[in-house]
């Protein structure tokens, strides 16, 4: 295990240190074609509900994008939590640019809406609800993702607001100083920080499995009679674990490159790490697929065939094909050796890959779905729907919301600084570089 | 889902799909390939008078069922007649479906066995090697009609019994699983026989001891590569269906529905 | 000329620390010198050098084995009788991707342990040892010439040996320490 | 988080060792009437030999039973050492250190346990082992390597062999301590010959410490490989109730779940049995607890995957099978006392602190975990057969039978006199390792508090 930054433990010395949120001014060129494609996204967005209201076809790529944005910037926080739960050191200076991904994937919920009110009566085909028919699948969904994204804005709000409260933020209206409890920094109020920021992360990680499972089958699986596959969601949620990560890095990536504030934390130690769960997750992501693969493919019902024939092997292989080079073929024979798993600019590199590749593995699979017509019945589907390619609004909207994400990002993490604080003091608190006998070593404090 | 599918354009369009079609030239038949065994099951005809399980038990020297077996529920029989219950007791009709190894084209048993002992060979027929089977009894898991049978002792006959087996068929000792073959005993003789007088097997020529015993003519054995064989005929009829279609397993028993309009599908019914 | 080994024994880490240094000082290579302890100490807390080793190499040579293996027998073994079950093609290579995975991981376990094996020189003969190293004593074993020996010896008192023997015993006045 | 036992490593050694080196009197007779067990189980298994399986309660078309539940049963606990010891060493988790070795000893021989399943449960194992090794060569024939059943020995026999070879890996230091402890010339011979003259310079310590977490990562993809294509075996089939794509890390993960718990009731019988007080604490207890409320919750969203996406396709035949899953079957209670023990009872119990720390409720709750899961392992395999189309006619009941039930406690028998006989031979407890934490554990000054801490490189 690598060691840590000087800096993150010199912090101990620097009472006087404070995080800073990013230093991007409003003219700055990137900040503003982010903005402004941002806009197009949103006018692309209005645009589509207004003219193509409950054609279910024209959300077939909204849908694809939404999907993506629940693997990857609504997965990406995850990992934040997942370090605190098990007290992984290696994390403390990422906690907080993981769980700033919260509030862009909280705006792909725009998306979902309009596209759930286009989903076909659940009546005379499979879908996870059987005989019940209360607000299901539109508004079940959406309550369950709602749910979801506002656990996980609260839960990044939470996490930072002691740095709120000690920080130089621009937003000190009454509002705030209520949303900042007050904050004194008192011992009861640690322990409410500390508790509910454990506990709000299992729930998150709940209601993220429990909402994929929803969208999936109601958006994908239950739109394609004879797809039936347990292991779906489950598919969906790995490879969202996958891309999460990879968000992360690139994420670290560009911050410590570009921003003084967070360079100095960032490391290889967090480069080893990031680096071992990200290999973790491309083996599992390939298990997933392939124990889907191997039992339809062995035992050849004619209905689950017909379902990998539009998914895999014939409508849809091109973006199968880039989806498992993106996925898996190309990261995992890259970072299954350990020098790219120790430097930083490889592994995003590696990870912007992943992203993509999910991208079209996204499209390979909901695309399809929400296109299909004859979605009712259980038996084979045939004849086959053709592949929909998408058009130019399609791939405008497409960049213009995932610029949106980007700027949302940036502008967020203006205000909330993107290194957090108190997580780095209390790393800084409970890890000391010492000598044992003649050997250099690290004493790790692990508090109960 | 219902097994039995009402005659639709698709069925009949698959049932052609069983017949392939194509004929084939005297040199094939001489040489004696290209045969696709297949029988077809009238429903419409059946009486349920289970002459074909009997006539099977005794050609391929199929142990006695005694009472106990029936009641353990380990009697074995390669062709087992269904009966099935519809309606309530005044006018309660009887339905009789008979099942046997429906020889699939994608069977489910034949890839699962470790050993080899069961496979597909170049006549369509799923061939159970004995003696190579080692008693997994995967196989019979696989198989979605249950028509795989395993010998849990060697098989005993009276006294009375013991000299009148057939010679033609091997007796199945313990430990191993044992299914219907088509007789591929006939299948060889006559063909050999055509062969001898420098004839071709024609339709008809074979016939199995279920098929031969059947009073009602309910079963017909024959060629589905023969356009002109009797089983063909029945495969491209439009009340032709396969058992449990759902399962893609691409049966050579070919089903004819029931003619009576108001017939619903046998399996609807659970528990029979 | 042939060399001897002396073996020095010390209570404290810190101690065997001195005296690694202190051979190295007097012109010892680091080669010669070797520390024995019942206890995994942290690398580098007698202050040796780095320890070079290939382990990482051995477990991707026996995939590659491994793998290759698997992929002859599973062809040969279907192309030997090739029966065509369930419609299946003769090499269907989704149902053999199993064995194939097992083969080549099986193949990277095997040689990962040779490795183990060979990196920690073993097996060999018991060299130069002592029982009180189990309890908890720290030993430092110095190949030397025999011109070089006395040198060496004093090295290993000055840094506080309670012990030092050699293939004969102990060659130190020094009382055996309690508890051994 | 844990004290660790801050006794000179003389203590250390001989507590470890006591069982090793000095043999109680209970060892006699728990083994001599575990052998009993076994015994009573072989003589059923010579006369399937015999009698062929005539006296089983197999039936047409139900021709699994209770030795291919065992089978997954076992193969299930073996998950335990693995996941324990290599996920355990990669996380670095202090409280690893007692437990590995002891979670891998179950896995090697609940392994074997499961392995003699498949062979006896043909009836000719002479013929069933012509899966595992090929032997009539002049036929030219070897296994059909399509067929799930030669998936099989492949994996199950890597993972074995690999387990073996991490623990011999990882028990070299220790036979080196336990060479130079023996006082009997026997004990102290095969201990050098085992020990391999392995003295403890620091490169070999190096090469330890890397090989620990190199080996745990390559055994990681064949632990998850072993049991997925053991599911593979039921769900390659078209039978519905087996073929569900969620069976092989619903599998795997439900193994993770029963083998923990396996390994937790180890570890407090060794408690108990060896006196290890001061080794095994609350501490480690707790911390398996905690891991076992995870995985416990995990696989009962995979549940909840197998039965939503059974019942999804709306087949009769899946229905029926999900009927007599809950309701049919010999004993229509099977389903409520599976959920109850596997989950309902010892999670919710698992989250109170006090009862993670009390051995008593641990083990009571570990064992009803496990209870819970073998009879998960019924309900997935024989329902599934017992309503294997929508052929109604060919339902079919299964009524387990007295020489099955002999065979499934001759195989716990085995397993127990397993164990056994390893602890009593080789040194079950890593006393090398266990020295590493006491040396590494430190603790660390904040304020007025001082905080366990550890030395990591």
């Amino acid at each position: 295990m690598a060691s840590p930054e000087p800096a993150a433990l010199a912090i101990k010395l620097r009472p006087s240190w404070k995080p800073k949120g990013l230093q991007v001014s409003n003219s700055n060129v990137v900040f503003a074609g982010l903005g402004l494609l941002a806009a197009l996204g949103l006018v692309m967005l209005i645009l589509r509900i207004v003219s193509s209201g409950d054609d279910r076809a024209s959300w077939a790529y909204p849908t694809a994008f939404f999907m993506w944005t629940l693997s990857t910037f609504a997965t990406a926080p995850l990992v934040a939590y997942v370090t605190r739960l098990t007290r992984g050191y290696w994390g403390y200076p990422i906690r907080r640019l993981a769980a700033l991904w919260s509030i862009p994937a909280l705006f792909s919920y725009l998306i979902l809406l309009p596209s759930l009110a286009t989903l076909p009566s659940l009546d005379g085909r499979a879908s996870l609800w059987f005989g019940f028919r209360f607000g299901v699948p539109g508004f079940a969904d959406a309550l369950t993702i709602g749910f979801m994204f506002v656990t996980g804005a609260a839960l990044m709000w939470l996490t930072s607001i002691p740095d709120l409260a000690s920080g130089d933020v621009r937003l000190k209206s009454p509002i705030t100083r209520s949303l900042l409890m007050n904050w004194r920094g008192t011992t009861k109020q640690w322990l409410l920080i500390r508790s509910a920021s454990k506990y709000l992360g299992a729930f998150y990680v709940m209601l993220l499995a429990i909402g994929t499972t929803q969208v999936t089958t109601d958006m994908g699986q239950s739109l394609i009679p004879g797809w039936r596959s347990g292991i779906f969601p489950l598919y969906h949620i790995v490879t969202g674990f996958q891309a999460g990560v990879a968000v992360i890095i690139v994420t670290t990536y560009l911050l410590q490159k570009f921003s003084p504030n967070i360079r100095p934390f960032i490391g290889q130690e967090q480069a080893v790490n990031l680096g071992r769960l990200l290999l973790a997750f491309t083996l599992l992501d390939f298990y997933f697929f392939w124990a889907d693969y191997v039992l339809i493919w062995y035992a050849g019902l004619p209905s689950e065939i017909a379902a990998m024939q539009v998914l895999i092997a014939d409508v849809y292989r091109i973006p199968f094909i880039a989806g498992a080079f993106g996925i898996f073929v190309i990261p995992f024979f890259a970072i299954i050796f350990n020098p790219v798993r120790r430097r930083l600019w490889a592994l995003a590199l590696i990870s912007t890959i992943i992203i993509i590749g999910n991208f079209f593995d996204r499209v390979r699979l909901f695309v399809p779905a929400m296109s299909n017509e004859k979605v009712f019945g259980h038996g084979p589907l045939s004849p086959l729907p053709g592949v929909v390619w998408p058009n130019v609004s399609d791939i405008l909207f497409i960049v213009g919301w995932a610029a949106l994400m980007a700027f949302v990002y940036l502008a967020v993490a203006r205000r909330i600084p993107a290194i957090s604080g108190w997580e780095m003091r209390e790393g800084a608190m409970l890890r000391q570089e010492t000598h044992f006998e003649r050997g250099h070593i690290m004493l790790l404090a692990k508090p109960e | 889902m219902s097994s039995i599918k009402s005659a639709t354009d698709e069925s009949a369009a698959r049932a052609a799909t069983v017949a392939g079609g194509a004929t084939i030239s005297e040199e094939e038949r001489r040489a004696g390939f290209g045969h696709r065994w297949g029988m077809s099951v009238d429903i419409d005809l059946c009486t349920g008078c289970q002459a074909c399980v009997v006539a099977c038990q005794t050609e391929n020297n199929v142990a006695i069922n005694e009472e106990q077996r029936v009641t353990e529920k380990r009697a074995k029989s390669w062709i087992r007649i269904e009966r099935y219950w519809e309606g309530e007791f005044p006018n309660a009709k009887a339905r009789y479906l008979p099942v046997l190894c429906q020889h699939c084209d994608n069977a489910p048993c034949e890839p699962v066995c470790p050993a080899w002992a069961t496979y597909h060979n170049e006549e369509g027929l799923n061939v159970q090697v004995y003696n190579r089977c080692i008693g997994t009894r995967f196989c019979a898991n696989g198989c979605p009609y249950s028509v795989r049978h395993f010998n849990f002792w060697n098989p005993e006959w009276p006294d009375s019994l013991e000299n009148m087996l057939n010679p033609d068929v091997t007796v199945r000792t313990k430990g191993i699983i044992e299914k219907c073959t088509f007789c591929v005993q006939r299948i060889n003789r006559a063909r050999r026989d055509a062969a001898q007088s420098d004839t071709v097997v024609k339709d008809g020529d074979i016939s199995p001891a279920c098929v031969q015993a059947c009073p009602t003519n309910s079963l017909v054995f024959g060629d589905l590569k023969d356009p002109f064989s009797k089983v063909s005929e029945a495969a491209n009829s439009d009340r032709a269906y396969h058992l449990l279609e759902e399962r893609g397993t691409g049966p050579a028993v070919v089903y004819l529905k029931k003619v009576d309009p108001n017939a619903t599908s046998s399996s609807e019914e659970h528990h029979g | 000329m042939a060399k001897r080994e002396l073996l020095g024994l010390y209570e404290e880490a810190n101690e065997a620390g001195d005296a690694v240094e202190g051979l190295r000082d007097a012109g010892f290579p680091d080669t010669d010198v070797e520390i024995l302890s019942s206890t995994p100490y942290p690398e580098g807390a007698f202050g040796e050098p780095k320890v070079e080793h290939r382990l990482y190499t051995f477990p991707f040579a026996g995939a590659a084995i491994g793998m290759t293996a698997g992929i002859f027998w599973l062809v040969s073994a279907q192309m030997s009788l090739p029966l065509i079950t369930g419609g299946k093609p003769i090499v269907a290579v989704p149902a053999v991707f199993q064995i194939l995975y097992e083969g080549t991981m099986i193949g990277a376990v095997l040689f990962t342990v040779l490795g183990v094996i060979f990196e920690s020189r073993l097996p060999d003969g018991i060299g130069l040892y002592d029982k009180r190293i189990v309890d908890g004593y720290i030993g430092v074993t110095i190949r030397a010439s025999e011109d070089d020996l006395l040198r060496a010896r004093e090295t290993l008192e000055r840094a506080g040996a309670i012990d030092i023997i050699n293939n004969e015993g102990s060659i130190m006045g020094a009382g055996t320490p309690q508890g051994a | 988080m844990q004290e660790p036992p801050s006794y000179d490593v003389k203590t250390i050694d001989r507590r470890l060792f006591d069982f090793m080196l000095h043999t109680p009197k209970w060892f006699f007779t728990t083994s001599a009437g575990l052998l009993t067990v076994f015994g009573a189980g072989f003589v059923v298994f010579i006369s399937m030999l015999y009698f062929g399986l005539q006296f089983l309660g197999y039936s047409h078309p139900v021709y699994w039973g209770f030795l291919i539940v065992n089978f997954v049963f076992w193969i299930g606990i073996s998950h335990a050492g693995v996941f324990v010891s290599a996920v355990l060493r990669l996380t670095q988790a202090e409280f690893r250190r007692p437990v590995t070795r002891a979670a891998e000893v179950v896995t090697i021989f609940s392994l074997q346990a499961a392995v003699l399943f498949p062979l006896i449960h043909s009836g000719r194992p002479w013929r069933t082992a012509y899966w595992a090794f090929p032997y009539d060569f002049i036929r030219g024939m070897w296994p059909n390597p399509r067929s799930p059943l030669v998936w099989d020995p492949s994996a199950i026999f890597t993972y074995l062999i690999s387990t073996i070879l991490f623990v011999y890996v990882a028990l070299l230091p220790d036979l080196a301590l336990a060479r130079d402890r023996a006082e009997d010339p026997v004990r102290r011979w095969v201990f050098t010959v085992l020990a391999l003259g392995f003295r403890g310079t620091s490169r070999q310590w190096r090469i330890q410490a890397i090989a620990g977490i190199l080996l745990s990562a390559i055994i990681l993809p064949i632990f998850v490989s072993v049991h997925s294509i053991v599911s593979w075996d039921f769900a390659v089939t078209s039978v519905p109730g087996w073929h569900n794509t969620v069976f092989a890390p619903y599998f795997v993960i439900g193994a993770v779940h029963s083998g923990v718990s396996a390994v937790v009731t180890a570890m407090i019988v060794m408690k108990w049995a060896f006196k290890l007080d001061g080794y095994i604490t609350a501490d480690h207890i707790d911390a398996l607890a905690r891991v076992l409320i995870a995985v416990a919750t995990g696989w009962l969203f995979l549940l909840f995957l197998d039965f939503s996406f059974g019942l999804y396709g709306e087949e009769s035949a899946e229905v029926d099978t999900w009927m007599q899953r809950i309701y049919g079957g010999a004993w229509p209670v099977l389903a409520p006392i599976f959920i109850i023990t596997s989950y309902i009872i010892p999670v919710p119990l698992w989250l109170i602190k006090s009862v993670r720390r009390s051995f008593g409720w641990m083990f009571v709750t570990t064992i009803l975990v496990n209870i819970g899961m073998w009879l998960e392992r019924y309900m997935l395999v024989i329902p599934a057969l017992e309503r294997k189309s929508s052929l109604t006619f060919t339902y079919s009941e299964y009524i387990p039978s007295i020489s099955e039930g002999i065979l499934v406690l001759a195989s716990f028998a085995f397993v127990i006199v397993g164990v056994l006989a390893f602890c009593k031979v080789l040194p079950v407890m890593p006393a090398a390792d266990i020295r590493e934490g006491a040396l590494l554990s430190t603790e660390l000054k904040i304020g007025r508090r001082s905080v366990p801490a550890t030395l990591r490189e």
